[in-house]
């Protein structure tokens, strides 16, 4: 079966679809996140899209006050922060997403190491991309 | 990989260096900015500069099309100072475009095409309103993995800041000494954009209050303005509004001739003797966001070519978009051991009375952060400092006889870094 | 001012060449594109790349901000290929961003710093709707004192062709005649937007409509269609839509190394022995805009540096934008004198069996014209043209020793020149 | 007195007030348009803001109908385009402007040379910067 393009597009089909893919090299087994066409470790291009669990650890945060225009329409401000994070995921790879269920006005109280699992914004509403999000596991 | 001990074919000499005022300058369009720089730096030109003498311009800028709606700058730039029909090459590397286009100059001079060039870097950033420049300086991150998580520009350095904290048990302190330092040094850099020390700020605020018949607020030391959320709001957590550096218009030029040529311009110019630069993956990928491998790297290939080491540079200008960057430069560069940085802040170390001034200009973060005018204006202060010219920020207590300079892009994606020698 | 006489420190070749399809990719994101051409390109390495012996990337890209929102490319399209930590610099004049990211890579290799240097170019153009596209294509153009004119781009091209039209005496005829020349060498050119001659561009839109039930038009000719306003509708007078280029995606990478090491890489490598470069004032203030004065300037460089005329030059890769910028082009190089590139084009002098073939590839009329990628697309046809690759479009009666890519930036505010050469 | 900044919104504001300025070299002489602070042809910096007639001939022109933005707004489209011109002013230097007062739907009765004369678009209306135009002479 020919592989989807190695794409963001491709990428933003599946979360739409409630998962969390990477693209994995049939040559050295290496994970690469963001998915591409070339594998990062041995530069091969024989690479095939592979699911992830979806869940990892926070590696960083940030609870912005002074957010992207897209933040603010959705009603992010001063007064309402968001919280956007780097989590590691448990297969050894990267992804960055929205952190749901913690104190983003108290940022203190965030902790990096929390383990997380996956969540699928908007996954159900029509014309709109879905979004990747995470939410403090258990 | 390239090793850092290959040598350029030439030697390379800066000859002249200038500077707009850094600032908001509601009239003037990029192109009257660089025209500003352009004249500062002639005079700066000892023994005169004919411009028919220059063969070539680079000019740094990372999103005149963003920022201005205005795309191919480079040959406008030399049409305003009148350099055409010289090549005119713009370079983008987002915020360490400055410092690239400063690179190129070196690349162009040593292959032994042109003896004379001029290297230049602008951003007019003013024009647009706040929340379009939080767009555009995402711009410089991965819209469709980074911003696509809420992540600003801001944001990604708050996140590395967090990394940070947590890895050596840090609280907010650190960012705060170096917003100090630098805001003290930008006090006495009559060209910066906040050209006053946080301890001026909070009294002339008080004045106010007071003039104003408000409530005074009860700050005795910067610490106190610093921690106070009304006058230092949030950006993005742990970043504040006095860590972050400010949105900015201006430019800045620097004359680069062959070694050889030097004399004919001035008997006391700079050597470039070091050039390294790096390239990283986004952020979100690397697995350790407490350094930014790409400055390593760089730095690595300019300490080599230069023959020089960390400890033997007397002064850096390093990149201070962020406080918490300023932390980290002094870790990659090799001045303190990671996680020492901060302590080093704490301490006063990088203070102009420090073992290690950094940021003698009131960096970035004082003196403002055109984005690609940025790194060819830490040049404007070595040549300054190097010269003893510097005025009452002069550094009168040691012989600053090497210097250096990193400019880094976006998160790390790029950082460029070059050494300065006068004999 | 730079004599053209000045030579470079090393040799430089070119012993790589590739490119993506050009077209409109949906899906595609400009990391993506870039990543198609550098495969190809390291397919056409006959000795094969080890990828780990690159040593820098220089990528021409006119606007990602506008067109993608996505700033600081270059060390994107390093982590997309795998060249992370190499120093990876974006290089931009508007639509000669590729060619004078080729030339960065030649002063780098020529400064001794490199020997193998990655040159790419990129441009994702269709993700914005044509109004918005027309928009940042202005602003290559003065934002403050032409596109507030009312110009567009093919506007300003438009008046040069009415006072090329009026100097001359013309009328459209000979634009018409390059547009029916590229298109019928793009049909040969199976990674072009538009594969296909205009003879069977019509006779398919015939039997369209006549399956259709719809009144089939009454066109015999190319030129029936062409002056047809349904099939050929005005953009800005005197340019109609098959005078312009299209809006395209699309990628092309060029492997360049210090000539003494070309044969570790193949044994047919091109010799890069001309690089000419100049810049010119916007459109208005030029007294003359029948010729583009940064050409000139260019090529005058180039040939001398190379040593050689213009009637040496067996073919040419040329800037066609628009059509008229094609004659000019063909006047400019030398080729022919001012005036004469539109006798010369009506009599099929720059055809495919013609005396100086131009623009084999299709040009970016047919072939595309993803902006910061023409410049390094046009090195490709050259490619593959002087090593016998280039399939059905293969000149075969002439020995293509000697072969010129001339690429434009604005209308004129840039050029930039190179000659190749195999032995 | 002290000269306006030679900039884009000092040329501006002067159009507001019907008056096409251009900047003079007080060293040689010479005419910069647009306005610049370095002399175009001494590099001298002792520049000063001078009147133009405001006359002059049409160099080259288009009419445009795929137009900017800007133009679309204001009403113009492929059935209504509208002409831009490149104007050789009788002092010797060159503007872009818009051209009325011409059959912008047939450009082939336009002619390259015809005399021209400044118009001052929009001089009155609050709020909105002032457009510099010209049309034929007579
Ligand atoms: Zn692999
Ligand atoms: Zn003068």
């Amino acid at each position: 079966m020919a592989e989807a393009e190695f794409t963001a597009a491709a990428f933003n089909r599946f979360l739409k679809e409630g998962k969390l893919m990477a693209a994995r090299c049939r040559g050295c087994d290496s994970l690469a996140l963001p998915p591409r066409s070339l594998c990062p470790n041995c530069h091969g291009s024989d690479m095939e899209w592979t699911p992830l669990k979806g869940t990892g650890r926070l590696a960083a945060f940030s609870c912005i006050a002074v957010g992207s225009t897209r933040m603010v329409q959705e009603g992010y401000d001063r007064t309402n922060l968001y919280c956007s994070a780097v989590v590691d995921l448990d297969e050894g790879v990267r992804v960055s997403a929205q952190l749901l269920g913690v104190e983003a006005n108290r940022p203190e109280t965030i902790r990096v190491g929390t383990p997380l699992k996956a969540d699928y914004l908007d996954q159900d509403e029509e014309g709109k991309e879905a979004a990747l999000a995470f939410r403090p596991q258990g | 990989m390239l090793s850092g001990k290959r040598r350029l074919g030439r030697g390379i000499a800066v000859v002249g260096a200038g500077m707009s005022r850094f600032g908001a300058f509601k009239d003037k369009a990029s192109r009257d900015l660089f025209v500003d720089a352009f004249v500062d730096m002639q005079k700066s030109v000892d023994k005169g500069l004919d411009i028919t003498d220059i063969q070539s311009i680079f000019v740094g800028n990372f999103s005149s099309d963003l920022f201005e709606g205005q795309g191919h700058l480079a040959p406008m730039m030399a049409e305003w100072v009148g350099l055409n029909p010289c090549p005119a090459t713009r370079v983008e590397d987002a915020c360490a475009s400055g410092g690239v286009a400063l690179r190129q100059g070196v690349l162009a001079i040593a292959s032994g095409l042109y003896d004379v060039v001029l290297v230049g870097g602008v951003e007019k950033m003013t024009n647009l309103p706040t929340e379009r420049v939080t767009d555009a300086l995402a711009a410089a991150s991965d819209v469709l993995y980074e911003a696509s998580a809420g992540f600003t520009f801001p944001g990604l350095y708050a996140a590395m800041a967090t990394a940070y904290m947590d890895k050596y048990g840090l609280g907010t302190e650190p960012f705060m000494h170096v917003a100090i330092k630098n805001h003290k040094n930008g006090g006495l850099n009559p060209k910066a954009q906040f050209n006053t020390s946080l301890k001026d700020l909070l009294e002339a605020r008080k004045v106010r209050a007071r003039d104003r018949g408000q409530p005074v607020p009860e700050w005795k030391t910067e610490m106190d303005f610093l921690n106070d959320p009304a006058a230092n709001p949030l950006v993005a957590w742990p970043m504040r509004l006095f860590d972050c550096s400010p949105i900015t218009d201006g430019a800045a030029c620097l004359l680069l001739v062959a070694e050889e040529i030097a004399g004919n311009f001035t008997d006391r110019p700079l050597r470039l003797i070091g050039s390294g630069q790096g390239s990283d993956s986004s952020l979100l990928t690397r697995p350790d966001i407490t350094t930014i491998g790409s400055a390593r790297v760089a730095a690595r290939q300019a300490y080599e070519m230069a023959g020089v080491a960390s400890s033997d540079i007397k002064i850096a200008e390093v990149h201070d978009c962020f406080t918490i960057a300023e932390l980290i430069a002094t870790e990659d560069l090799g001045f303190f051991a990671p996680g020492e940085g901060a302590k080093a802040a704490l301490e006063g170390r990088t203070a102009r009375d420090g073992e290690r001034p950094i940021n003698t200009s009131g960096g970035l973060k004082s003196k403002g952060h055109p984005v690609g005018a940025s790194g060819v204006g830490q040049v404007v202060e070595i040549w300054h400092q190097m010269r003893g010219e510097a005025g009452d920020r002069q550094l009168r207590d040691r012989d600053i006889n090497l210097a250096l300079a990193h400019n880094v892009g976006g998160t790390g994606n790029t950082c460029v870094v070059h050494i300065f020698e006068r004999r």
